[in-house]
């Protein structure tokens, strides 16, 4: 009888377990995995996230220096960051946010300069 | 040779007509049904039935030609009904003397679409038809 | 007798489940005479897959057969990928396999306790114990960086360390869990009207169960003292604990070994936490899987069995999964009989069904 | 009727169909429901009947036998309505898209309003997508209205 006491007055007087979600919002774990991010200036396309990735949501077309993502594909695992040779993919802590229409994200980047190319200018 | 996580399960040779009398034994020395698996080849089916007792395993390993018969061992174990209708859904494999037979319609019925063969002929799997096929929608929506 | 017979579809959008299935209940004026499954609406065919995923990109898929469990299917389904290549896991891998494990089983027991105080209509321990919950699903989140799928495991080890102030909470979590299950313990196994309707309701005898498969706590609760943990896999060969074992097989027999081992569950936390060595997480995987292997695990709703077959390429041949729920619907279907239409509610969710792990 | 409608916004009621997801976007659609997100401060109910309901919530991977149902629920839910999708399963077929028994989206089957990524979908992002979805509602009721005025 006496021992539903504490939790009645717990509940009664105490702050409330609710989150008030929109108007406060809870600062992001360290460890959180939110978006794919590339910083495409760095990136040589060369399709190893795209190899990785179990969901296939990630397209890259070397010809066009074209790196495609699907983020309605996407499961955020972060396996293509940890692939990435160049270190320009990044999870940041972020949850995407829903929308009306499905699009892809698509970065064209500078195609990668030859290295051969580039000893015949210098 | 099946592993187990420790050590190597013990292994029987046995074939399709003797299968429901090795069932039996095992049932008798107090050996429960765990799962069966199938391996598809070219043109027959290597089928493991996986039985324990404590924690020690044996297996029941047996070939037998595509089409053919296999005799059920749901009415020595009830639950081996489940996974001998899903065998029969995924891979076509008949039994004979099933407990409840769902017909190879337990996961997917008539007008839908049928498992395709292990070697997944006739499945768009590669990447560049997927975005294709993805481009094509978007086209038709469009 | 023949006109009083009726037939009653349970399902596939029922409220006290979540997901869909059907069961066909034949009547016979309340009593339940006889019970089909017809299952199929979440089958998605997901183990052909391994022909086009590589064996490093299925650990994604398969922890994504079960939502509640996702953290021990990937984890069975590495083990089953490292006994075929002969990977030796580091140590501090094996323990955070561990903890991340006894996590999942603590928030799924929570979750199905909730759950299950639904099906009975008392909304408040629903919302305590989701309540409770929440903090566990936090720290799998703080450790992890995902609420519930968490895509940790990898094969050859696991793929994000935890740091010690974290380890230190994990205790601290274990602490304050223990004590407020313990208060929801009390007032749930002593109340009258939730020991009227599960004491003496779908009962399985020891032999029974044995004989049918059932696994996981609707085995233990029958009196069968089996738990796959007890094989020793990842790091539970390093740690004490007796598996939960009840008599009577009956639902409140099964309520109750799901508390009492959420309680080992907290305790194997305590101890893991208390013996981790430090070290490497991970060991570089070279080659590809050849042979076959089968591997048991305990997962929260019992023993899971993963069959794989590698033929040295990079493609598996072949990947076989027996989830725990499919091997309980057996079970099931024999607990049916004799009931009352009321009880079913009740019985279905005494053997925690996940549909998405029974069809794949 | 116009009163009805507008009021219909400020408190939907939401069902939920599991389509065949793995449970993560499920527990997730009911943690919104428990006490730490708490929906129903914002008057958004779950109900059990489609025919009660504004807003249907679908996780998960459509295949051909629950494509029915989906549809059957859908159809049940009386205008106007909004659908949203959530989940990399829901939205596109996740990492499923290439089984044989995966439709690849709900869209392929009934029109989705909003999308809601994620694997599994956050709360929060579950919150919003709902609140992104009575935006659009509002549209709709709108529009009935001049409707009814017209006639």
């Amino acid at each position: 009888m006496f021992g539903m006491l504490s939790p009645i007055l717990k509940n009664g007087f105490g702050k409330p377990a609710t989150r008030l979600y929109p108007f406060e919002k809870r600062e992001a774990f360290d460890k959180a995995r939110g978006q794919l991010e590339i910083d495409i200036d760095k990136c040589i396309f060369c399709g190893m996230c795209q190899r990785k990735c179990p969901s296939t949501c990630l397209n890259v077309e070397k010809a066009a220096s074209k790196w495609e993502l699907d983020p309605y594909n996407c499961v955020i695992c972060g396996v293509c960051v940890e692939a990435c040779p160049t270190k320009c993919l990044s999870l940041n802590k972020v949850y995407r946010t829903p929308v009306y229409v499905k699009e892809n994200q698509i970065k064209i980047g500078k195609p990668p300069v030859k290295k051969t190319a580039a000893k015949e200018n210098a | 040779m099946l592993h187990n996580q420790t050590k190597e399960t013990n292994e029987v040779q046995t074939t399709a007509d003797k299968l429901f009398a090795e069932t039996q034994k095992l049932a008798d020395n107090g050996y429960r049904f765990i799962i069966a698996d199938v391996f598809e080849a070219e043109d027959n089916f290597e089928l493991i039935y996986q039985f324990g007792k404590d924690y020690d395993a044996t297996t029941l390993r047996l070939t037998v030609p595509k089409g053919a018969e296999i005799p059920s061992i749901s009415p020595i174990f009830f639950n081996a009904l489940l996974i001998e209708n899903e065998n029969q859904d995924l891979y076509g494999l008949k039994y004979k003397g099933l407990v409840v037979d769902f017909g190879g319609r337990l996961y997917m019925s008539q007008d839908e679409v049928e498992a395709p063969p292990q070697s997944m002929a006739g499945m768009n799997v590669s990447l560049v038809k997927k975005w294709n096929k993805k481009a094509d929608t978007a086209k038709k929506e469009g | 007798m023949g006109d009083r017979r009726t037939v009653i579809p349970f399902g596939p959008q029922h409220p006290v489940l979540p997901e869909p299935i059907q069961l066909k209940l034949v009547l016979e004026d309340e009593k339940v005479v006889e019970a089909l499954p017809q299952i199929g609406y979440i089958h998605r065919g997901l183990e052909r897959l391994v022909k086009v995923r590589d064996f490093n990109q299925m650990v994604f898929v398969a922890e994504r057969i079960c939502g509640i469990c996702s953290f021990q299917h990937a984890m069975s389904y590495c083990l089953s990928i490292e006994r075929l290549m002969n990977i030796e896991v580091p140590e501090r891998a094996d323990y955070l396999r561990v903890i991340w494990s006894e996590l999942h089983r603590v928030h799924s027991h929570l979750l199905w306790l909730g759950l299950m105080a639904d099906a009975f209509g008392f909304e408040a321990m629903f919302m305590e114990t989701w309540k409770i919950r929440e903090a566990v699903v936090d720290m799998m989140e703080a450790t992890a960086g995902s609420r519930v799928i968490i895509s940790t495991c990898q094969v050859g080890g696991v793929r994000r360390d935890i740091a010690p102030e974290l380890l230190q909470q994990i205790v601290k979590l274990a602490d304050d869990v223990q004590r407020r299950v313990k208060a929801i313990e009390h007032s749930v196994l002593n109340d009258y009207t939730i020991k009227k309707r599960t004491v003496d309701k779908g009962v399985i005898s020891k032999e029974q169960a044995w004989k049918l498969g059932a696994a996981g706590p609707v085995l233990r609760a029958s009196g069968v003292k089996w738990d796959a943990r007890m094989i020793g896999y990842a790091g539970y060969k390093y740690l004490n604990f007796e598996p939960v074992v009840e008599t009577a097989g009956d639902c409140y027999a099964r309520t109750k070994v799901r508390f009492r081992e959420m309680f080992v569950a907290l305790d194997l936390l305590r101890q893991a936490v208390a013996k981790i060595p430090a070290g490497e997480i991970n060991v570089k995987v070279k080659g590809n899987p050849e042979g076959e292997a089968f591997i048991q695990v305990e997962q929260p709703r019992g023993e899971v069995t993963y069959t794989v077959k590698g033929n040295g390429t990079k493609n598996l041949e072949k990947m076989h999964v027996r989830t725990p729920t499919f091997a309980n619907i057996p079970a099931f279907l024999t607990m049916l009989p004799g009931c009352e239409l009321a009880d079913v509610p009740v019985l279905a969710l005494t053997i925690d069904p996940c549909i998405s792990c029974t069809e794949r | 009727m116009g009163l009805i409608n507008n009021s219909r916004a400020k408190s939907p009621w939401v069902v939920h169909f599991d389509c065949g997801s793995c449970n993560g976007c499920d527990i997730e659609v009911l943690a919104c429901l428990t006490p730490l997100y708490d929906i129903e401060r914002f008057g958004i109910l779950n109900i059990g009947n489609p025919k009660h309901a504004d807003v249907l919530l679908v996780t998960g991977t459509v295949n051909p036998r629950n494509e029915r149902v989906l549809r059957n629920v859908y159809e049940q839910i009386p205008e106007p309505k909004v659908v949203v999708a959530i989940g990399a399963c829901a939205c596109t077929g996740g990492v499923f898209a290439d089984c044989y028994n995966v439709i690849q989206g709900v869209d392929k089957i009934i029109p989705v309003d909003v999308y809601v990524p994620g694997c599994a979908a956050r709360p929060e992002a579950i919150i919003d997508g709902v609140v992104l979805g009575l935006q659009k509602f509002q549209e709709k009721v709108e529009k009935m209205n001049k409707k009814a005025v017209g006639n």
